[in-house]
């Protein structure tokens, strides 16, 4: 298909020629779903580490949630953030309806609760080794949960580059509380939307190519980290 | 695990609430009886060894002591207090399998000397020294050898200065040098009033370091002698059997 | 600005916004949506000024005290487009109803906004001429993509499909594929674009002083100007036509 | 804000009411997103084992390029099936376009990379473990990537989750190429796309609601089964 | 790793193709030497013992002539052949922490057996009774006890049936009964023709079951000398000390 030749000339033109309104595009792009990931890795890599260790009645149920969670719909939060912070909303004083801030709390919402259920995952394994010698020595929760996420920190990564992905891909939730308006809100997928709209599908796939070259390098760039502090894993 | 504010039981007697003080203890998982009725009271000084074939539920009598597991029945008291989080707080246990962190040799110390507000460089590379790895202080620990990972587990297990330290065949892969220090250390401590539960296959051993012995068949104490009188002819068939290398479970 | 897709994605608002920003330093932000979704977010006070192309709706949104007067601003026309192939036969037709009739008579495949967008509104008042019930073919030939303008267009091409669009978004639409104007020039094809200025005293929030200075912008002379010099392709995509009630429509 | 209130109303409305159209659409729903992930799960589980066990030149490339496809945008995936499969496209002759079966396709290759990332870091740690037994023994690939799957069920259970959560709140390009026809190809995102773009955010978040409840209920199951066979897990 | 096609390299004589033939073997890793400079010739048949203290090498240099580790430099030979994947076919190594799938204790043998298309439950059965384990069939293998798992270990290596056995201290935290049973199992086999590579701390058990024992120290081989010879007066000091107990790492 014509389309696809198109696209990919399309997308290095674009890249080459370093459109100033490709960047700023990928600037807030970066910046949201960034910022959206490593909150959400703050909040959601202690709880998942938590949840691995904790035993309490009506655990099971809380891993049912969080796991179905990860089936949020982006519209959907995208709706309740946008109920949240309309004018008429009980957040609304704060005008932060089609702000960056509201994307970031969208994609938070979105992606908090993988990487909770993944971390709580990944963290298992390894909790299951240490337990006994951890409660022989007594620690506290926060002493198991700092250490096995600090032991853990190999796996962590790949919980964080699965939160980022989802994120830096997800359009449904911040194209409502964003509204995509240019130089403003306007990222990467929404862009894509609306080029794909105006049946501009050449420039749709050409940004997409965009977007896929910057999760390449995100990751390129967490995996070599990785790698090399890799000897220091003590695996 | 029983309410730890309640008094201890009346007929806890004082040299009871000196050392552990054992009762019904009961365990079984998979329909089998693992631990099947320990009665045992056992000093608060002093070294005690545990012997007993493959099985006879040597370690599960440990983490039953320290408070690890819980029994189906029975109860565990030390110093008058129900075995748990209380007891186990002054207490260590070096298990069969060391567990060790995936962190440096040295880091290993230090992350339990940090969990007591103990942080102190000069304390663990003394303690790494007494145990021959100094040298290994950076080495990641999980490509120690075999000894050397028992001896790592044995130095983080001092580290916490318990007063009652539980040994799970410390030295079952150690070279004899590395077993004589091992057990220079442990005489050593438990003369300055450390309590010992040491389990052993090697006779030799627990005729060095034994003041008492009791020994497991079966989940069942077979007897619990002064070590002299056990060495030199045991009143429980099993034993005899045992020592002899004849007992095959 | 609340605005519909249909004139945001044919690129007018890039055309007019950079001179009335110029002239009033307000810079405008377009939040582009479905009518629907555009009145309901006004509704909401998210939004000063809204734009869209659903006079009744747009009529109850006022007398609901939620927009100060509802006014035209400019109109441009529906139209039938579909593949070169043609199935039904209704090329060059002008009469939209019996085009729709020969459609459904044909069972030739037809896409529908299905969103209750201004065209879609549109779409079902053309249909009621007819006697077709739509409902009942609906998932057969008559397709409801519940989508927007430029997303209907693309399944409307991607399975060959007729299809009822603004003439604004077809022009400036890029995948057209084999697909042709088969519709036009009929009077109930006429599409008007309304102008709404969000109520301050509904919504405190809203920046009254630009809402208005939009409107009144828009409405000027200057404005309508603007709006009449736009063109993609050489073909003017909206006609001027500001002022009280100078709705030709039907 | 009054639409939460009938958000919930009208969502335990609709279940009671089982509505005619709500059961189409749920079970469209749900037969494609189950199919997508069933058939990522039996794809991407093996490759990602492979990918744990493999040390060949270039892997951590291969490592970085799966990671980064977590991040491929579901409209550029749509876009890329819409392109092969309408009718001027290579695969139209086939007809799949806005059929059920592009949408798997869509939420196929969407999810697969998500699978085969997650699955490798799950079983990274077992193959760690297991590595030198299973050099010694001369085991064949095949047989390595066997043994960790069947050992490994237990942490690749949150990983098929994460992929079917993916798959059942994807919208971006089920939308494309599916085109949200009714009593056709509209699902459950869809429908709440089209609710919020018509303006009827009660009805939106009610169905946001009941997918929700859905992905409750798919967890509840599978997790229950895990709890069940735990034990046999000889963890 | 050397190519397998190729042929043994003519200076390889005919009792080098026999057993194992051992040059210039070096490793390190950390910038610390752990096999530094081994060349050893052992025999193709009987029991060999590997001895030295903790951290000598023993279990790298196992690892080293299973081919399961490739050297910085040097080779193995094992009857003329390459280590390597081929030999490796149809060798047996029991690591010093046994490895145990997350499998019932039938199922680890039943495991193996399948890979060498062997599946047979009698076969099976007879192997878990030989270690002792016949009743624990059923069980988690992970939740075996200590001496059980490795006798598992020994157990599922038996069933590859290999031509070489390496045994990393296999009976270190066995019971004296087990022990004996172990001893005899291997002493069984090796008459059977199965070339035995033993590792042990346990100077008695060297002298019940070695034909010649080879003694490494910091990742040098120290001496190589037939058992009496070794146990009578070793040549080497490092070995003499190691006896006496005085070697300390
Ligand atoms: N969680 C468990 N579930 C089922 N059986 C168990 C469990 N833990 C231990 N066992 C069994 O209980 C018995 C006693 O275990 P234990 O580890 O106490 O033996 P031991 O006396 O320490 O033996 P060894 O000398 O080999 O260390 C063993 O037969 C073991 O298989
Ligand atoms: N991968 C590795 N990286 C760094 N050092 C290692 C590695 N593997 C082993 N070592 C070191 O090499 C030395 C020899 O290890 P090895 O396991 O062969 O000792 P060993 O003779 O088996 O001792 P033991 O009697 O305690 O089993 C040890 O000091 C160990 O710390
Ligand atoms: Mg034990
Ligand atoms: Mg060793």
């Amino acid at each position: 298909m014509q389309d696809f030749g198109a696209a990919f000339a399309l997308a290095f033109e674009l890249i080459a020629s370093f459109d100033a309104d490709l960047t700023e595009i990928v600037g807030l792009s970066l910046e949201v779903s960034l910022a959206a990931t490593l909150i959400a890795c703050a909040i959601g890599m202690p709880l998942g580490a938590l949840l691995a260790i904790a035993r309490f009645r009506g655990r099971g149920a809380v891993l049912v949630g969080v796991n179905a969670l990860m089936g949020l719909p982006p519209v959907v939060v995208g709706l309740l953030v946008y109920l949240a912070l309309s004018r008429a909303g009980p957040l609304g004083v704060f005008g932060l309806l089609y702000t960056p801030t509201a994307m970031i709390i969208a994609q938070l919402i979105l992606i908090t609760p993988i990487v909770i259920a993944l971390s709580c995952q990944a963290l298992e394994d390894l909790h299951r080794e240490y337990a006994e010698q951890f409660r022989s020595l007594c620690l506290s929760r926060g002493q198991v949960v700092a250490a096995l996420v600090r032991d853990g920190r190999m796996s962590l990564l790949t919980v964080g580059l699965a939160g980022f992905g989802r994120a830096i891909a997800e359009v449904g939730a911040v194209i409502i509380v964003g509204g995509n308006i240019d130089h403003l809100t306007r990222v990467m997928t929404t862009a894509i939307a609306l080029e794909t709209s105006k049946g501009d599908l050449a420039m749709a796939l050409a940004l997409g190519i965009v977007l896929l070259a910057i999760a390449l390098g995100v990751n390129g760039l967490v995996l070599s980290a990785r790698s090399v502090t890799r000897d220091a894993a003590h695996a | 695990m029983r309410d730890h504010a309640q008094p201890p039981p009346a007929w806890a007697g004082v040299e009871a609430r000196a050392g552990f003080r054992i009762t019904g203890l009961r365990l079984s998982a998979g329909g089998r009886a693992l631990i099947d009725g320990i009665d045992l009271a056992v000093e608060g000084r002093g070294i005690t060894v545990v012997m007993g074939p493959n099985g006879a539920g040597k370690s599960l009598l440990l983490k039953l002591m320290h408070g690890l597991i819980a029994p189906d029945e029975g109860q565990v008291l030390w110093a008058g207090e129900p075995a748990g989080e209380a007891t186990r707080r002054r207490q260590a246990l070096v298990f069969q399998k060391p567990v060790l962190l995936r962190r440096s040799v040295a880091q290993n110390i230090d992350f339990v000397l940090a969990t007591r507000q103990r942080r102190d460089r000069t304390r663990r590379d003394a303690l790494l020294r007494e145990v021959g790895l100094a040298e290994r202080a950076g080495q990641p620990a999980r490509l120690l050898s075999g000894g050397e990972q028992q001896r790592l587990a044995l130095a983080r297990a001092l580290a916490t200065e318990p007063e009652v330290m539980f040994l799970d065949e410390p030295t079952a892969s150690l070279d004899p040098a590395s077993v004589q220090a091992i057990e220079e250390i442990v005489r050593a401590v438990s003369a300055e009033g450390m309590k010992i539960v040491f389990v052993t296959h090697d006779a030799g051993q627990a005729r060095r370091l034994a003041d008492d012995i009791v020994f497991l068949h079966r989940g069942r104490v077979a007897e619990h002698t002064p070590a002299e009188r056990f060495m030199a002819d045991p009143v429980s068939e099993p034993a005899r059997a045992y020592l002899a290398g004849r007992l095959y479970l | 600005l609340q605005s519909t897709t249909s004139t945001a994605n044919s690129g007018l608002y890039d055309h007019l916004l950079p001179g009335f920003e110029a002239e009033n330093g307000i810079t405008v932000h377009v939040v582009a949506v479905g009518t629907g979704q555009a009145i309901r977010n006004a509704r909401n006070c998210d939004g000063d000024v809204l734009l869209v192309h659903a006079k009744a709706t747009e009529e109850l949104f006022v007398s609901e005290g939620y927009g100060v007067a509802r006014q035209n601003v400019m109109f441009n026309d529906f139209i039938v487009v579909g593949p070169k192939a043609d199935p039904a036969g209704v090329g060059g037709m002008t009469d939209a109803g019996r085009a729709l009739t020969r459609i459904a008579e044909a069972r030739a495949l037809f896409a529908s906004r299905g969103d209750d967008s201004g065209t879609h509104q549109k779409e079902r008042a053309l249909w009621r001429q007819t006697e077709v019930d739509t409902e009942a073919a609906s998932g057969r030939w008559y397709r409801e993509t519940g989508s927007g303008m430029g997303a209907t267009l693309n399944t409307a091409v991607g399975m060959g499909a007729y299809t009822l669009t603004d003439r604004a978004t077809w022009i400036s639409f890029r995948n057209k594929g084999d697909f042709r104007v088969l519709v036009e020039g009929d009077d109930d094809l006429f599409n008007q674009y309304g102008v709404i200025q969000v109520n301050p005293a509904k919504c405190p929030s809203v920046n009254a002083s630009a809402g208005k200075a939009f409107v009144d912008w828009i409405l000027s002379p200057k404005g309508q100007a603007a709006i009449a010099e736009y063109r993609v392709g050489g073909e003017q995509l909206f006609f001027p036509n500001a002022g009280p009630e100078r709705d030709t429509g039907s």
